[in-house]
């Protein structure tokens, strides 16, 4: 299998602390990998240098075969990387639909000029992504509270929201940093049915940094588990489980 | 009971709207009674002047949540270029050997950046960057100590033999424009170096880049006159000499109004379509609006310089409007402040909340006077025939003082009680 | 020898001097900005306003100081240092308290803090008119006239009382303050505060005390800034709003937290605004023969002119905003 | 007499009622445990017990005085200490200076504590001259427990104090709450991670819409069919 | 009644300068009601207005409601060159109303496309330059350097005096500008004193930075004299600054010592309660009196053929009138005589453009008090 990600000896360093160790990885295209890891081992760090938001060190990224290295946040967005946030990120003053409707890149009427000059291109444009919209809204179950403020949603239905930003337009990649933290396990099941729907019918390719075991070994495969910012190990929940140095960092007696 | 009546209404019926305008419209009103139509018709050109002005802060703050601090560099900038295109042709620079002069030293000064800019990409010739910084800023200092040489004869020259290098002789509106342009531009770098940390050091920075544009117009007499001050300058449209103060200010009044109507239109639109919708984000979270591909800084600095842009257009009918232009008359409280109130009065983020805040306050502000006064010597003249108490000699004076304080008052209260404004932003979310 | 006096005259003491009044008045806003988190503009009035206060009571009782060998203005300043601190503290609790009770956004303070400036301006001409005044009532200022034993100085160092007085407390000020942050209980609470108010509530800390510490020290620091400024020259309505923009950038260029980031930068600030007005003519002349004769040396050669000194301190800000956005200290950028 | 008794609590934001009503008891020996759906008002209960939220009706007791509405600061001078959901420590403060905020109002026994929260945590000792900033988030956790225990508190609430916990350090955090209890220190936590928690519970409540919807035993709720489904994740 | 406006700067750069000009006007104002008001005993009324010295806009703001609301038949003001010229430009002039300013003494006023419109009772400060610099060659005094508040009157102030001191052959070696109303000036100063000449000329106001400058420069010791201009001649400064220090300066000042006009104004204004040597208060008294005489003359409170009357009343020939002659200049206007006004200033003939010859008198700070040492001659 093609890999779409590929992380290649990247390091980074906080003041004296070495939190990304030369680490290099692969996502395979069409898979849903997990990361796993103890807390400190980089998993976040590895995340926001993938997704732009933190420069690393040295190393090179590659998304499909082409260096995303020294994109931003929004180009490797024009890219088909899309990533949600451990904390919920929404714009907390618009509406559910409004925080779904901003999310389409290159929209006419965001444009100021075309705003002026072709208001009835912008006008139909904007019906279209809003019909996109809504129908998100009914597969994320958010209908009921699409013209609430985003910001008086409950912990849950933002993270919600997150995951249904990523389809507002066609992803290839998909981060997911701890979508389960903090979430009700009953909603959790949700979240994940979500997850496997997408990964089945739109083909996205999904990175999962998770705690949660549960859903873990229901969705991921492989796992991978970082360690002091390196790869620990590669391979199925299964032997990710049974390997004794991962059950020593990382499970303890929780086993 | 008020809040049935107020319930009978449909939900979107524009009540506020309706009352404020009424409010503004019965100032307005006052004023042309009370001061006579020339008088208030002049005072609706200035507001109307200041609703430009106002408008572009609240593209700024209301828009985008930048808060500029130094309108006044933007006005001053604006009336700078009005100045500079209206005023006639001064053949005394013209007819001599200076322009050439002139221009030469230009050259100079252009050769100089480019050497600058040259040494400091050295580095890719294999320099090392800690020699390349010392060098450039070596380099720098050198070339910045020639170029003044080279210019400071000439200037002194043009001071001496022709006052100042004189205007272009064209119609006042090419100069507004440019003025727009110009502002933009230098708000473009501010908003380069400012924007991307966080906001007070952009209120502290444009504070700053203010008072370095009224210390160069001010003092370079060569291109302003400096202190000497610029007047008359020219009309777009027919002046008071030819048809008397009410027509010509009526006219004048036309043309900014339909400005005014314009830009109110243009903004609409903006903010209504999915532009508006992109900014309000940004405002809302930066680095979520920047996961989901929005050019964050580049949006921001679109916000600024396009303010930037309004302001100096505003600055610019303004000075024209008053006929002079006084470098050291840009002040930071008519300007800056007195701008700033009528957005946070009027509602930023609101366009004809704003529009009718700059009316409001403008009539609030020059009323101000004559009724400080008035109140000042009423209490001197109770207070002298009961306690015998003497009026010091200063009263006007310290009665004056009273209006800073009373512009500093209303920006505390309304943000204490009203923190959006007589009319808050309108946020129409979209209804699915 | 004369050019060397001239040097120091004009480029090391003043630069001291400007610097030590940056120092002092960056260190207040340094306080408040990291404590309360907004730009305090109003601090500038603060210190007229304690000027203003000192002034007040050197009048009531004029001469006083005499009797303890110093000028009376600094016999007055503790009690200028209290009343600013009282309004310190009523201007908070009239307008910031309520706002920041509202969770309103820092920057929104900023411009409460704005409308403050233009009241107490306001206030300050209105009852105490607009002219300038000399602090010194009835008494002179002490002048130093340092004569260098060398006989081609001609020319005596100079330096005044207050500039003595203005460096000293600048420098105890400063070491003071950081002592006082990093080893003294209520010190630690106000960095605690800094940092996360709510979880200092949590932890048993009065945040409004902290608060009320906050504004002493930042009123008794701005009364002292603004005490020595006036003594050194004269006292006028809007002589600290000039300040605003040196202060702002010595505290930020220092580091927004730091009181030894304070001094760093203040002393940046100041002596870049005296380096770069300064005549460099007057040092290249005792050694003219070095050069070949062509060359000649201008009358002046300064950088630039005195009247865009205020554009060095916005100068020096936007470099150091750009290389290093957290100050030379690496403050916060909250 | 419980150590802490709250009846009938209403509250919330601005107005607005959160809590409709919300009963809870906790004793010395108790570790009481809030589960509940995104939103029921979990963490809102926990600030309106410790003065950071507005209770409108209702009453809160400890040890059978009233507290209702009481400044947190006061609170915790009455034995009582809180770990928030987020923002649990001083970042730029070091390790140690954060113990040491922890015992504030009580700084006789700073030195006796520090060895004690030590000897809890020994990865802190290692770190106590560092920023708390810079740690990993179960280091974090450790920061912000060790805070609330400086004042030797009788109550301790707790609010998700093992969300974004690896297993390792989330059965570390379960350990030390069962140790501190023992220690005769009352509990009340919210967490998600309801199973290991009620796991370890003498009591349990589940919140809903601001509601109690079941209050029993830990080990009663767990194996309840219907709590398991709707509110444990099946 | 008839309304003669005044517009001052009663806040801003010289808002410490402006009530004792205010106090001047009101003094013309007070004996002409005193003495029977104007035309058939209508009061003598004076609205003001705040022209704030600095802003153009609030200028002829004020001056417009002067001429279009408050209806004044003429203005005496305003104060500051900009804001006359603003107010001018913009509201007077095309308006018709005429201004007779006691205070704006830049050149720009002079050429002033003003229809004849506008007047000023303060000579041009390229008369003062002039005779400040052959005062300063008459005392042998061949290299000054100076610093000039940087306004329209510093600044006009400097380069006339620079122009004329050069062609008599001094050396003006430096002449930088400074701000108003900042709290340091050390950074100018040590750009003066770098060239080692020991004369220093401060072309600014008493009040404001002229004693700061003064003070700062007496403290860095590196100058040992000192020279004045009219803003600097007030004995606010010895209070200000110290006996000490101003002993033995120099300076120039608008004045016409021989008149007895001006002693009758002082002996006036003390009683009135206000200092009779304060710049430009008693032209600030002549600028009212004319304008009520004018429109005395003018036999209406009409605008028209104001401007010719301002003439007529103030110039030769005819029967002189002192300050406060009221009733007399009444008596004669009534009776047809002719009148020439010869005030506390100066006997204003005005030329051509509406200015005056001036008059300049060199003054001395002697044991803490100012000296009048007599009219600079050239
Ligand atoms: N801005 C920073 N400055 C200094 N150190 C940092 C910074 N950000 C992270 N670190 C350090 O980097 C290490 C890795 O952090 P990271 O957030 O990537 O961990 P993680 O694997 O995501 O852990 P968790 O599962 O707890 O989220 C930690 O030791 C942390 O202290
Ligand atoms: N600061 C606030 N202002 C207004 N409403 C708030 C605020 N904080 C929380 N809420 C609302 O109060 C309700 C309860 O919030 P709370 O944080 O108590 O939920 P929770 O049970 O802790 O949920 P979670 O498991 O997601 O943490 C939610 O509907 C939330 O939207
Ligand atoms: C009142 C004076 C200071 C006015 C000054 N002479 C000027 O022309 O501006
Ligand atoms: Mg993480
Ligand atoms: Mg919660």
């Amino acid at each position: 299998m093609n890999p779409i990600i590929e992380v290649k000896n990247v390091s980074k360093a906080f003041g004296g602390l070495q939190v990304i160790n030369n680490c290099s990885i692969e996502v395979a295209k069409g898979s849903i990998t997990g990361m796993i890891g103890p807390n400190g081992a980089g998993k976040s760090t590895l995340f926001n240098i993938i997704a732009g938001t933190l420069p690393e060190d040295s190393g090179q990224i590659l998304m499909d075969g082409e260096d995303i290295t020294h994109d931003t946040p929004d180009q490797l967005f024009h890219k088909g990387l899309l990533r949600t946030f451990q904390i919920a990120h929404e714009f907390s003053h618009m509406t559910a639909l409004e925080n779904l409707m901003m999310v389409p890149p290159d929209q006419e009427g965001e444009n100021l000029f075309s705003t002026w000059l072709k208001p009835s291109l912008v006008r139909e444009q904007d019906a279209e992504v809003r019909r996109k919209a809504l129908e998100v809204l009914d597969f994320i179950n958010l209908s009921h509270v699409k013209n609430e403020l985003a910001g008086n949603l409950s912990g849950g239905q933002k993270k919600l929201l997150e995951l249904g930003r990523t389809m507002m337009t066609d992803a290839r990649v998909v981060l997911l940093d701890e979508v389960a933290a903090g979430v009700n396990r009953t909603l959790l099941g949700d979240l994940v049915s979500n997850i496997e729907r997408l990964n089945r019918e739109l083909g996205y390719t999904f990175l999962v940094i998770e705690h949660d075991m549960d859903m873990i070994a229901r969705l991921c495969d492989p796992v991978i588990v970082l360690a002091q910012g390196q790869v620990m190990m590669q391979g199925t929940i299964e032997q990710v489980r049974n390997n004794p140095e991962v059950v020593e960092a990382y499970f303890g007696n929780a086993l | 009971m008020l809040a049935n009546i107020l319930n009978k209404f449909p939900e979107n019926f524009p009540l506020r709207e309706l009352v404020v305008a009424g409010l503004v419209f019965l100032a307005v009103l006052l004023v042309l009674i009370s001061q006579g139509s020339a008088y208030g018709v002049r005072m609706l050109v200035e507001a109307s002047c200041y609703a430009i002005i106002a408008l572009g802060l609240t593209i700024q703050w209301g828009y985008g949540g930048q808060f500029n601090a130094g309108v006044m560099g933007f006005v001053a900038l604006g009336g700078f270029c009005a100045m500079l295109f209206s005023v006639p042709v001064n053949d005394a620079f013209w007819s001599t050997d200076l322009p050439g002069e002139l221009g030469r030293a230009f050259v100079w000064l252009i050769a100089g950046v480019l050497l600058v800019v040259a040494v400091s990409q050295l580095h890719r010739f294999g320099l090392s960057k800690r020699l390349r910084t010392v060098l450039t800023i070596i380099v720098a200092l050198i070339t910045w100590m020639v170029v003044k040489s080279v210019f400071a004869p000439v200037t002194s020259a043009i001071e001496n033999q022709a006052g100042f290098i004189g205007g272009l002789g064209l119609p006042a509106w090419i100069g507004w424009l440019v003025g727009g342009l110009l502002a933009g531009l230098v708000g473009y770098f501010i908003g380069h170096i400012c924007l991307g940390l966080r906001s007070d050091y952009l209120a502290i920075a444009t504070l700053g880049i203010a008072e370095i544009i009224k210390a160069f117009l001010k003092n370079e007499d060569w291109l302003t006159r400096g202190t000497a001050t610029v007047s008359p300058l020219p009309w777009p449209t027919p002046g008071p000499a030819e048809l008397g103060f009410v027509l010509s200010r009526s006219i004048y009044l036309a043309v900014t109004a339909v400005m005014i109507v314009a830009i109110f239109f243009l903004l609409q639109r903006a903010y209504h379509a999915p532009w508006g919708r992109m900014i309000r984000a940004i405002r809302d979270n930066e680095i979520a609006a920047q996961a989901m591909g929005k050019d964050v800084n580049k949006r921001r600095l679109e916000v600024f310089v396009f303010g930037c842009v309004l302001i100096g257009i505003g600055g610019g009918a303004l000075t024209t409007f008053n006929g002079i232009f006084d470098a050291q008359g840009y002040l930071p409280l008519n300007h800056t402040f007195l701008v700033l109130v009528m957005v946070i009065l009027g509602g930023p983020g609101n366009n004809l909340g704003t529009i009718l805040g700059a009316l409001l306050v403008y009539i609030i502000w020059v009323m101000s006077e004559p009724l400080a006064l008035y109140v000042m010597h009423l209490y001197a003249d109770v207070a002298g025939s009961l306690f015998g108490w003497e009026a010091p000699a200063n009263l006007s004076s310290r009665a004056l003082q009273a209006r800073v304080f009373v512009i500093g008052l209303l920006i505390t209260l309304v943000l204490r009680y009203a923190p959006k404004g007589l009319m808050p932003e309108k946020l129409t979310h979209e209804k699915g | 020898m004369n050019e060397l006096v001239f040097f120091i005259n004009n480029v090391v003491i003043s630069g001291t001097v400007a610097g030590s009044i940056y120092a002092i008045g960056a260190i207040g806003i340094t306080l408040v900005f990291s404590i309360m988190r907004f730009a305090h503009f109003a601090h500038a009035d603060l210190m007229t306003f304690g000027a203003l206060m000192v002034l007040m009571f050197t009048s009531l009782f004029p001469g006083s100081g005499a009797l303890l060998g110093i000028p009376t203005p600094l016999l007055m300043l503790p009690l200028g240092m209290a009343m600013t601190a009282f309004l310190a503290i009523g201007i908070d609790r009239t307008f910031y308290k309520p706002m920041r009770e509202h969770g309103v956004k820092p920057i929104v303070i900023v411009i409460a803090s704005l409308g403050v400036t233009l009241m107490l301006q306001g206030l300050i001409r209105l009852f105490a008119g607009t002219g300038s005044r000399s602090m010194y009532v009835g008494e002179s200022k002490g002048i130093y006239r340092l004569e260098l034993p060398f006989e081609l100085a001609s020319r005596p160092i100079v330096i005044t009382e207050p500039q003595i007085t203005l460096i000293l407390f600048t420098l105890v000020a400063v070491i003071g303050l950081h002592l006082f942050m990093h080893r003294t209980r209520t010190g630690k609470a106000m960095r605690a505060m800094s940092d996360n108010p709510d979880l200092a509530r949590v932890s048993g800390i009065n945040t409004d005390k902290v608060v009320m510490v906050t504004w002493i020290l930042a009123g008794c620091l701005a009364a002292a800034a603004g005490t020595f400024l006036s003594m050194d020259v004269s006292l006028t309505p809007d002589l600290s709003f000039h300040l605003l923009l040196p202060i702002f950038a010595a505290a930020i260029v220092g580091g927004v937290g730091h009181p030894y980031g304070a001094i760093a930068g203040g002393f940046l600030v100041g002596f870049a605004e005296t380096l770069s007005v300064f005549n460099w003519a007057v040092l290249l002349r005792p050694i003219r023969h070095w050069f070949p004769e062509w060359v000649e040396i201008p009358r002046t050669l300064a950088l630039v002119g005195t009247e865009y000194k205020i554009v060095v301190p916005f100068f020096i800000l936007v470099v150091v905003l750009v290389w290093r956005p957290t100050g030379i200290f690496k403050g916060k950028v909250i | 007499m419980s150590l802490l008794n709250a009846t009938q609590v209403q509250g919330g934001y601005g107005g607005m009622n959160i809590l409709k009503g919300v009963d809870m008891a906790i004793d010395k020996e108790d570790i009481g445990v809030i589960v509940g759906p995104n939103g029921a008002g979990k963490s809102t209960m926990l600030k309106a017990i410790f003065g950071l939220v507005q209770v409108t009706d209702g009453d809160i007791l400890l040890r059978g005085e009233s507290i209702r509405n009481r400044q947190p600061n006061e609170l915790v001078h009455l034995g009582m200490g809180f770990i928030p959901q987020e923002k649990n420590i001083f970042p730029s403060m070091t390790v140690e200076e954060n113990l040491e905020m922890g015992a504030y109002i009580k700084p006789r026994t700073t030195a006796r504590m520090l060895e004690k929260i030590y000897s809890f945590f020994p990865d802190l000792k290692q770190k106590r001259k560092q920023p708390s900033g810079e740690l990993s988030g179960g280091q974090r956790q450790m920061v912000a427990m060790g805070r609330a225990l400086m004042t030797e508190p009788t109550l301790l609430l707790l609010d998700e104090p093992t969300a974004g916990l690896s297993p390792l350090y989330m059965q570390e955090i379960f350990d030390r709450i069962v140790e501190i209890n023992k220690a005769g220190v009352g509990i009340l936590m919210v967490e998600q991670n309801a199973k290991q928690a009620l796991a370890i519970a003498t009591k349990g409540f589940v919140l809903a819409s601001g509601q109690n919807l079941f209050t029993d035993t830990g080990e009663k709720l767990l194996n309840d069919p219907d709590v398991a489904k709707s509110f444990l994740g099946g | 009644d008839v309304k003669i406006g005044f517009l001052g700067g009663f806040t801003g750069p010289i808002e410490s300068m402006t009530p004792a000009i205010h106090a001047g006007a009101q003094l013309a104002q007070s004996h002409i009601n005193a003495q029977g008001g104007l035309l058939n005993g209508r009061q003598f009324v004076m609205p003001t207005g705040d022209t704030t010295c600095a802003d153009a806009s609030a200028a002829s703001n004020a001056a417009d409601r002067m001429v279009n609301t408050e209806r004044v038949t003429a203005i005496v003001g305003a104060l500051c060159t900009g804001a006359t010229i603003a107010s001018a430009n913009n509201a007077a002039i095309p308006a018709g109303v005429v201004m007779i300013s006691p205070a704006s003494t830049a050149p720009a006023v002079t050429t002033l496309n003003d229809n004849d419109l506008v007047f000023r009772t303060v000579p041009s400060d390229a008369f003062q330059g002039q005779a400040l610099a052959h005062l300063l060659i008459s005392k042998g005094i061949k290299e000054v350097v100076g610093t000039y508040v940087n306004n329209d009157y510093g600044r006009g102030l400097a380069d006339q005096f620079r122009r004329t001191y050069t062609a008599l052959g001094g050396e003006a070696v430096e002449i930088v500008a400074h701000e108003d109303n900042r709290a340091d000036y050390r950074s100018e100063l040590g750009a003066l004193s770098a060239h080692g000449v020991d004369t220093l000329i401060i072309f600014a106001y008493a009040d404001s930075s002229g004693q700061t400058v003064l003070r700062q420069a007496h403290e860095s010791g590196a100058f040992s004299r000192y020279v004045g201009v009219d803003g600097m001649a007030s004995e606010n400064l010895v209070r200000a600054v110290g006996a000490r220090v101003v002993e033995g300066m120099i300076a120039t000042r608008p004045g016409s010592p021989k008149l007895p006009g001006a002693d009758i104004f002082a002996a006036e204004a003390r009683k009135a309660g206000f200092d009779p040597s304060a710049v430009f208060s008693a032209q600030a008294y002549d600028a009212a009196f004319i304008l009520a005489l004018a429109v005395e003359k003018n036999g209406s409170d009409a605008r028209q053929g104001l401007s010719q009357a301002v003439r007529a009343v103030s110039s030769a020939p005819g029967e002189v009138i002192l300050p406060g002659e009221w009733e007399k200049a009444k008596r004669l206007i009534a009776a047809g005589k002719d009148i020439n006004y010869e005030g506390a200033a100066g006997s204003h003939e005005f030329d051509a453009n509406g200015d005056i010859q001036g008059v300049v008198v060199e003054i001395a700070f002697e044991n803490g008090r100012l000296v009048t040492k007599g009219e600079v001659k050239f």
